[in-house]
């Protein structure tokens, strides 16, 4: 792990202070309505899921935002738009300088394909079972032509391991033959194939051991110091959230609730519902203490409350909430939209 | 003090074509009433193995080898699978991970709650409906008379997992082996089903055992807990001094692996290397090759439990108490 | 549920008139059923004549188009052969395929279901493999096979069993049954057996097969963790959710046992549909081919419609009202 | 480097077979089966094709066990003096190659048309499920009958392979439904895993993704129905012989060897008849043995 | 008593004059009676509804009826019934033209008198008559029956599923492809000699499942057993089988008229015109074998077009070329094709006995003389189009002689085709003017001292020629339970007057 595999400073141009990744009031909806026949017949009107309503950030180069939510809350969402899973509805994500959605649909997708990846949840699911683990992390270098002769390919994805903390001998291997940590490794050097410059990771340890998950954050922040390399990094684990970012943004029901520095947001949470997500967390060192935990239950996309989407559950909630959606503004250096933090009822 | 449950010794093993795999091996530790018991470990320590064969629902080719199990000193390891049924559901509850997969989809609630209480209670129909509604409402469902009748694709994450609690405590059981309670809910989720349980069980007096992965869920609801490595209990003992006070290697290294919400760390502690699988468990102590304080005795001899300060490990570090002469491995290599 | 069933009912009719198309295209090449008519020495002329009577000198198009108008309305011409309307025909043999076919798949279905479940639970005991091994005989030999051999056996060695026919019928309106009549279960022994021992194969390793997958999910566990008895966890939860794939199965292969029909139906010499069709064919009757593709198409599709009701009445998750979760 | 062989013979699947006698002896007969019938002209005493060797005076000679039997037709002759166990092993290498060559045809086509519907998905995954409907609504040997009826109307001048071709055209069109609608479900549960996004991500073409990630993962159900397909296809010929639409009697496939025998049931002569149909059964219950044994071994929950 | 009885079809009608098949036209004469009819012995013409006849000129018969005869509904046999049938047997939808050819009227004389009035002199008149069955006109009218069943036409006429005869039995019951019962009539004129009081009929398809039900005892008789079950229906002690010739000879046909076979490998000629190569495949056939084995001794080989009970038969011309590989070899040798020749070869498999395995035991011996028949079989249904539109290159035809007159077979199979059903199945289009001459001779002569050597003489040219290759006159065997006594009939149809149950 002592080598760096490869320069980052790929592009020419000089290491701009212009952030690397800036997301502008992207949304994305999904037509989730019955058949045709159904909604004629039972007169019910088409149903739009607003998966991501409107969502902006910005991520300088080498640096790690954090996105934290419940499950359902569209993490996953505006990860698949950032890497063209999905297109959005409205608005832009500018990569570099360039729209990347432009870009994506153009002849120029292969290019920035080779700039953004991602890693998955699941170590099990994202790699397929019959390729063997060579194949696996060589189809990148192949697919973008980057790499053609089998033993320079196969040098490569030697390298690439290594640089993961596997041997280049597990190259012959398959999947199932490697355990979870080690399988996300082998995600995380595919991944790392085309030399990107920004890594989108949805929930790459949840479905991992403590142990091992430290294994994964460790290689992760080893890659990052090692090739200024910037991550979106998708979970609902604050602690871990708390290791890795730089500046966590927190998502309900589509919308981002707040948007903050790492530290202020985990000392002084402003949005009710950030305080309720650090309030759920049990506290490895209160053994034995009784907490008031969150109040209610996830509310249904489809059929989401009117105003502040939270205040069904908010102990602050007032009229005003209940009838107008709050934006996100800058209060205090903090980015939150709350009626009850702006009116300063929440301090 | 009296014990509720008992664990001697317990063998679990899986004849395959590649031999017999010991999934557990020699898994010891006891349960008193009302106590609440955390087990935890990586994945494929044995921790769900476990609490399958406590409630005898070991799923086949698997099967108990050896030990046994004691319930308020009756054996129930070895009983015929008839009375082992009634014991199920009366004296042992037990919950999912899954609260979706644990529910019948085609019945309703009210229909597979009656069915348990009528199974274990001698009731009529509609003392058991009664009854019924009354847990419901326990476990905080709302309107509990009207969704008593609703299918289980009706309700919530959240609800399901309650629902499941309710059935669980449906006959009143003395021992409760909940199997990752909440691991498939939210987060904002998982903090009510554990209070909940936690308060319900408390209520009823009835022990449970709890297996998680979530170190905070252990140290904020359990009294005890028992620290699992390769099937076998590494340690066990108060939450606070495992905690705070591991006494095994792998704890401490499983401890230090957590990132903390109160001190920040540039890069997390890590314990190198894997569990073994199954079948490649190494002589001696299992955690030996990745143990940073391995002693050659390590290598070949397996330690047992052993009092360790105010825990129990398995681990010769602590035989030094007993055998004050032994030098450690890691003091002659350095 | 409305708008399901208007969706089906729509896929029923659009399955129908594809296999009308169907059906009607290729009765124009089996075989001229002028020729049968007028038989071996007719003039060019009379053949011209008889064609244009027949309609068939019209376009494709149009002929079909009249086959379809015709058809709704239950009139499918007369039979070439035996000069009765087609419906009338079909009306008088269809009693007997009926009740063929559904004392076989009464009889799949009241010994496949037990034996697969027994297979399931008891897998290893003889007796389980003993069944598997039937089942596997089942589907490996061919059903005429198994009907030469039981007349061989069970009529002319035995003598047991009448070999052929239908024997005396009792008329209960239109439909007719030899059940009632005297000895008339006698006539049915062999035929439904030969029909229903294939049937019963798939039913019993088909519900064996997902009754071991429903014995594994865990609310199957769960429901024994909570101490309710084997019988309860068995047949109160493992059967009834082992029966919502086993239906649509079932309600295909009961259409199948219809068609499979023809073959029993002519080893047996059982006066159904199935024979009328066999013979139809070797006579290039094309309404009588064309009125029993049409009635097996829709007894198909009625079956499937009743399955997926059935879903309703079997599966609550399929009752749209999603009230609370999502 | 061990050769595939030894790979798979230490394989999990290999173990399950070394394991199982009845899947050794379904293989050992059905090995048997095809190889008898690929080295037909080698194999078989005589050849029952070969018309100038028939002695019509040799006709309905007993088995060679009999007093009137001779050793030359060890299991008697039928009513042209054609060697039964030549026609037997030649029968068999009809129906196996009826059977092999539509259930190939089927797999090629369902797993074509699955993949493409499940990938797809949209009005072409609609229009395809609905063309299964329509085929599901006929029964299989009723399609197979027509066609292959239709087949001989058509083409009235057809000689033994057209006669073939037919049976095989039909019974492929009756058998692809199966497969397409399983890939199809396959494919759905498969393109949403996340290996399937990753190579989106990657930016590998949709077809490359459809032909490289899903399929080889959508291969195993598919495999298991093929080998049981072939059993079911070995019958639905003979029932097609046996109802007189099938192979023509100068090649006989084993269907048509039982239909011609089965006019010989009562009359003593049972060598016609029950040789093909033992032959028929023992092919049949050994392919469908080798799939269960399959179904068994391929699904991981149950080893 | 009641007599059970099978075979493998079903009658398409119970109108008498609606469809012309011989299963029909034997149960219909259970229940209708003609005129005359055929005695079951010595197939010489009896008198039945008419209890005689004489010629009043060339082209006059008179027929007087027979006294006493009643309809089933009670009515009394009239000469209005007479006219009435056979004029209903001519009426256009009816298909019993054939039997009513060279018919000019019928004219009532009185009650119990009718005169035929012919075209021209008719030698067959009395056999016509045997299968033209009388109706009640007053019946027929009060049930709007008075043309026959149009079997395109959706209204059923009443005597297509109901009988109002004058037979011995009447119908009680028929259900298509089920059952049909007939029962005794009380009221019938004559004294039939049997003791049936009711007659059960089922069709079985299946020729095992027939068997099946004659071995297990539920059927007393068995029309067409299958050839290869009578050893053992011979060999069962509470069986019997008996057989007799029938009318019908099996023979192959060869095209004589195209200029290049379709299907062969000879490009440019047709080997089939050359007389060498025909008589090489009739000497290549080796009918004995084919007789002993293939037909289990039921066929009667033969070298004429006819069987022996027809006119114009003769020793001579039923004396076959023998057969002789050698000879056949050379003679193919010499016509220029040594190494033999690839032809078409098509073969109905459900029309006569064993069709489909003479065929194949035909294609075997052709193999072995080096010609290469590609063998099709076809269903009866495909197999008379197929070759009517001379499709075939080599076919296998039987021709049965209603008439007992080798003039029917000749000019229908020899004659070159023209009108009037000159060669109307001859299908390989031999065409020979000077054997047409003969033909067209016979046609016309009536003096029984020439007739029968004009015809006999058509014969022997026919055989010179080779313009077919002969075969064997078929042997029907029936099948019935020990206790059954009856005759058999040449015409494979059962007398029920005779019929005995003991
Ligand atoms: C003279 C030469 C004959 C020729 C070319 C001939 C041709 C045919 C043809 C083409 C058919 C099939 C078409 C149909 O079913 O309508 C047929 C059927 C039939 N023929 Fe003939 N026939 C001849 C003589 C006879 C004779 C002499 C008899 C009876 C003595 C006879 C009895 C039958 C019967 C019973 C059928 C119906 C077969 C069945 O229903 O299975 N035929 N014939
Ligand atoms: N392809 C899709 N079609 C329809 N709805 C979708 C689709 N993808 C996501 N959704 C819906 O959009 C919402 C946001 O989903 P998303 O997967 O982004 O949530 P998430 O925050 O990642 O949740 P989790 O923590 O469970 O992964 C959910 O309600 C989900 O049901
Ligand atoms: N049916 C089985 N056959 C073979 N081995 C099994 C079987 N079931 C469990 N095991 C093995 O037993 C060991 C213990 O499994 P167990 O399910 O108890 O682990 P766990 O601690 O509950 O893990 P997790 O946290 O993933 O639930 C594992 O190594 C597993 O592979
Ligand atoms: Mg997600
Ligand atoms: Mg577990």
């Amino acid at each position: 792990m002592s080598t760096p595999v490869m320069d980052t400073a790929a592009p020419a141009a000089a290491p701009s202070t212009a952030p690397l990744v800036v997301v502008e009031d992207v949304a994305r909806t999904f037509d989730v309505s019955a058949p045709w026949l159904n909604r004629v017949l039972e007169r019910k009107p088409r149903q739009l899921l607003h998966a991501v309503d409107g969502v902006s950030f910005e991520i300088a180069r080498g640096q790690t935002l954090a996105l934290v939510g419940e499950s359902g809350c569209g993490k996953s969402t505006v990860a698949r738009l950032l890497v063209g899973l999905y297109a959005p509805t409205r608005g832009r994500f500018w990569f570099d300088g360039q729209d990347a959605h432009a870009a994506y649909r153009s002849a120029q997708g292969r290019q920035l394909r080779r700039r953004i990846q991602m890693i998955f949840q699941d170590p099990y699911a994202s790699l397929n079972p019959r390729w063997r683990v060579e194949d696996i992390v060589a189809e990148p270098l192949r697919e973008h032509g980057l790499l053609r002769d089998p033993a320079a390919l196969r040098e490569r994805v030697g390298q690439l391991l290594r640089s993961v903390g596997l041997s280049p001998h597990d190259m012959v291997k398959y999947p199932h033959q490697f355990s979870g940590g080690q399988r996300q490794r082998i995600s995380i050097a595919r991944a790392l194939a085309t030399q990107p410059a920004f890594l989108v990771c949805d929930e790459p340890t949840s479905a991992l051991d403590v142990s091992v998950q430290a294994q994964v954050l460790n290689i992760m922040k080893d890659l990052q110091r090692q090739q200024g390399l910037t991550y979106l990094f998708i979970s609902h684990n604050l602690a871990v959230v708390r290791h890795v970012s730089d500046h966590v943004g927190v998502m309900y029901l589509g919308r981002l609730v707040e948007l903050a520095d790492k530290r202020t947001l985990f000392a002084q949470p402003r949005h009710p519902y950030t305080r309720m997500l650090l309030e759920a967390i049990p506290k490895l060192h209160a053994t034995g203490q009784a907490r008031t935990p969150v109040q209610g239950e996830v509310p249904n996309p489809l059929n989401p409350p009117s105003g502040c989407a939270f205040h069904p559950r908010c102990p602050h909630a007032n009229a005003r909430c209940q009838a107008e959606r709050p934006a996100l503004q800058t209060i205090g250096g903090v980015r939150v939209a709350c009626h009850a933090v702006e009116e300063g009822r929440l301090r | 003090m009296d014990k509720l449950l008992e664990v001697k010794d317990l063998v679990v093993e899986f004849p395959t074509r590649r031999g017999v795999l010991r999934a557990l091996d020699g898994v010891s530790f006891d349960i008193a009433p009302g106590e609440i018991l955390g087990v935890v470990g990586e994945s494929g320590a044995g921790k769900s193995l476990t609490g399958a064969a406590i409630i005898g629902l070991l799923e086949p080719p698997g099967r108990i080898a050896g030990g046994e199990i004691r319930l308020q000193g009756q054996r129930i390891d070895n009983l015929p699978p008839a009375q082992m049924r009634r014991f199920r559901g009366r004296r042992i509850g037990a919950i999912f991970q899954d609260p979706l997969t644990s529910l019948n989809p085609l019945y309703t609630i009210g229909r597979q709650l009656t069915e348990t209480i009528r199974t274990h209670l001698d009731v009529s129909a509609d003392e058991a409906r009664q009854r019924a509604i009354e847990l419901l409402r326990d476990t905080g469902i709302p309107a509990a008379e009207e969704r008593i009748d609703h299918y289980p694709h009706q309700f919530s994450g959240g609800m399901r997992q309650r629902v499941v609690i309710a059935l669980a405590l449906a006959a009143e059981p003395q021992l409760v082996v909940a199997d990752e309670p909440t691991t498939a809910l939210d987060v904002s989720i998982q903090a009510q089903i554990i209070t909940l349980l936690k308060r319900i069980c408390r209520q009823r007096g009835a022990a449970v055992m709890l297996v998680t992965h979530d170190m905070g869920v252990i140290a904020e609801t359990c009294d005890r807990v028992a620290v699992m490595y390769a099937g076998r209990v590494a340690e066990i003992g108060p939450v606070h001094e495992v905690i705070h006070r591991p006494a095994h290697p792998y704890t401490a290294g499983l401890m230090r692996c957590i990132p903390d919400m109160e001190v920040e760390r540039e890069r997390l502690h890590q314990i190198d290397g894997a569990m073994p699988r199954l079948g490649e468990i190494p002589r001696g102590c299992a955690f030996h090759p990745r143990c940073e304080q391995a002693m050659l005795r390590c290598h070949d001899q397996r330690p047992d439990l052993m009092p360790a300060g105010a825990t129990r490990a398995a681990c010769w570090l602590h035989e030094a108490a007993a055998a004050p002469d032994a030098t450690t491995a890691a003091e002659i290599t350095r | 549920m409305v708008a399901f069933v208007v969706r089906r009912l729509l896929q029923a009719a659009l399955v129908m008139l594809a296999v009308a198309f169907v059906a009607f295209m290729l009765f124009q090449y089996v075989g001229d059923p002028v020729l049968q008519i007028l038989g071996q020495d007719a003039t060019p002329e009379e053949v011209a004549r008889v064609r244009a009577e027949l309609g068939l000198d019209r376009p494709f198009v149009v002929q079909f188009a009249h086959f379809v108008v015709q058809a709704l309305q239950g009139e499918f011409g007369v039979s070439l052969r035996q000069g009765v309307p087609v419906a009338q025909l079909i009306a008088e043999r269809l009693p007997a395929t009926l009740e063929l076919a559904l004392v076989a798949a009464l009889l799949a279905l009241a010994l496949g279901i037990p034996m697969g479940v027994y297979a399931a639970l008891r897998r290893g005991t003889w007796l389980a493999q003993l069944f598997m091994t039937f089942s596997l005989l089942g589907v490996s030999l061919p059903t005429f096979l198994i009907g030469i051999v039981l007349i061989l056996v069970f009529a002319v060695q035995l003598g047991w069993l009448p070999s052929f026919g239908r024997g005396e019928v009792v008329q209960i309106g239109w439909f007719t049954s030899g059940l009632l009549a005297p000895g008339g279960w006698r006539h049915l022994v062999l035929p439904a057996v030969t029909l229903a021992i294939f049937q019963l194969t798939l039913i019993m390793r088909l519900v064996r097969a997902e009754m071991l997958e429903v014995l594994r999910t865990d609310y199957i566990k769960f429901a024994r963790a909570r101490g309710l008895s084997d019988r309860a966890v068995h047949f109160g939860h493992a059967l009834k959710n082992t029966l919502v794939p086993v239906m649509t199965i079932t309600g295909l292969q009961l259409g199948g046992l219809i068609a499979f029909a023809i073959i029993t139906e002519t080893v047996f010499q059982w006066p159904g549909m199935g024979l009328l069709f066999i013979q139809a064919v070797t006579f290039a009757d094309i309404p009588v081919m064309a009125a029993y593709l049409c009635l097996i198409a829709l007894i198909f599709v009625v079956i499937n419609l009743i399955v997926d009701l059935l879903y309703f009445a079997v599966d609550p998750r399929l009752r749209l009202d999603k009230a609370g979760g999502h | 480097m061990k050769s595939w062989w030894m790979r798979w013979w230490d394989s999990d699947i290999g173990y399950s077979f070394r394991s199982s006698p009845t899947a050794i002896v379904a293989a050992l007969i059905a090995l048997l089966c095809a190889l008898a019938a690929l080295l037909a002209p080698w194999v078989a005493p005589h050849n029952p094709f070969d018309l100038a060797s028939l002695e019509l005076s040799n006709a309905r000679l007993p088995p060679a066990w009999y007093p009137e039997g001779q050793w030359a037709f060890p299991l008697g002759t039928d009513d042209q003096g054609r060697d039964i166990l030549s026609a037997l092993i030649f029968g068999a290498r009809i129906s196996l190659l009826v059977g092999l060559v539509s259930v190939a045809l089927s797999v090629l086509i369902g797993v074509a048309l699955g993949l493409l519907a499940g990938f797809v998905g949209g009005w072409l995954d609609a229009a395809l499920m609905r063309l299964c409907d329509v085929m599901l609504s006929f029964p299989a040997i009723l399609i197979a009958l027509l066609i292959a009826g239709v087949g001989k109307a058509l083409f009235p001048n057809a000689h033994e392979t057209l006669a073939l071709g037919v049976l095989i055209v039909s019974i492929t069109l009756t058998g692809w439904v199966q497969y397409a609608r399983t890939v199809r479900g396959s494919t759905l549960v498969e393109r949403q895993k996340e290996y399937v996004q990753a190579a989106r991500v990657i930016g590998v073409a949709p077809w490359r993704i459809m032909t490289r990630h899903v399929l080889p993962n959508v291969l195993g159900p598919v495999l298991v129905l093929a080998t049981i397909h072939v059993a079911t296809a070995i019958i639905t010929e003979a029932t097609l012989s046996f109802l007189g639409v099938g192979a023509p009697p100068t090649t006989p496939s084993l269907g048509t060897l039982v239909r011609i025998g089965n006019d010989y049931l009562f009359s003593g002569e049972w060598w016609i008849t029950i040789f093909p149909g033992v032959m028929l059964v023992i092919i049949a219950l050994s392919v469908n043995l080798l799939g269960d044994w399959l179904r068994d071994a391929l699904n991981p929950r149950l080893r | 008593k009641t007599f059970k009885w099978a075979s493998a079809g079903e009658i398409p009608s119970w109108d008498i004059h609606s469809q012309n098949n011989a299963l029909s036209n034997g149960i219909h004469a259970a229940v209708y009676e003609s005129l005359v009819y055929y005695n079951s012995k010595t197939f010489k013409v009896e008198p039945l509804l008419a209890q005689s006849w004489r010629e009043i000129s060339p082209t006059q018969i008179r027929f007087t009826l027979r006294k006493g005869v009643k309809f089933h509904d009670g009515a009394p046999l009239t000469a209005d019934d007479v006219v009435f049938s056979l004029q209903r047997a001519m009426a256009k939808t009816s298909n019993f033209a054939i039997y009513t050819q060279g018919i000019d009227k019928v004219v009532k004389v009185d009650d119990l008198t009718v005169d035929v009035l012919l075209k021209g002199p008719n030698p067959v008149l009395l056999n016509q008559l045997t299968e033209l069955r009388i109706m009640n006109k007053a019946w027929a009218e009060k049930n709007k029956s008075l043309e026959p069943k149009d079997m395109k036409a959706s209204d059923e006429n009443f005597a297509h599923r109901n009988a109002n005869g004058t037979g011995p039995f009447r119908l009680k019951q028929w259900v298509p492809d089920q059952r049909m019962v007939l029962e005794r009539n009380p009221n019938y004129w004559g004294s039939p000699n049997t003791n049936v009081t009711e007659i059960v009929y089922t069709p079985i398809k299946s020729d095992a499942t027939r068997m099946a039900a004659l071995l297990s005892g539920e059927v007393d008789f068995v029309l067409d057993p299958t050839p290869q079950d009578l050893p053992r229906l011979r060999n069962n002690p509470n069986l019997k089988v008996i057989d007799g010739v029938e009318n019908r000879t099996i023979f192959l046909g060869m095209d004589q008229f195209r200029d290049e076979l379709p299907g062969s490998n000879v490009k440019g000629k047709n080997p089939l015109k050359d007389l060498r190569v025909r008589k090489a495949l009739y000497q290549a056939i080796d009918i004995d074998t084919i007789h002993r084995v293939t037909m289990r001794g039921l066929s009667q080989p033969t070298g004429a077009l006819v069987a022996p009970q027809v006119a114009g038969w003769s020793e001579s011309v039923h004396k076959r070329y023998p057969f002789d590989i050698e000879a056949a070899r050379k003679l193919l040798a010499d016509a220029g094709y040594k190494d033999g020749f690839e032809v078409d070869f098509a073969c109905p498999n459900n029309r006569y006995i064993n069709d489909e395995q003479i065929c194949q035991a035909v294609t075997a011996m052709w193999a072995k003389i080096g010609v290469k028949a590609k063998l099709r079989t076809l269903p009866l249904t495909t197999y008379f189009p197929m070759i009517q539109r001379y499709e075939a290159s080599i076919y296998m035809l039987g021709w049965g002689v209603p008439t007992f007159d080798a003039l029917y077979s000749l000019q229908s199979l020899v004659h070159t085709p023209g009108p009037g059903g000159d060669g109307n199945y001859n299908v390989g289009r031999y065409s020979n003017p000077k054997i047409d001459a003969v033909i067209d001779r016979a046609k016309t002569e009536t003096d029984p001292y020439i007739r029968p050597r004009l015809l006999t003489e058509a014969l022997q040219l026919h055989n010179d020629e080779v313009v077919h290759i002969p075969l064997h006159n078929q042997i029907i065997p029936w099948a019935m339970k020990k206790n059954i006594e009856l005759v058999h009939r040449a015409d494979n149809r059962l007398d029920w007057r005779v019929v005995q149950v003991n």
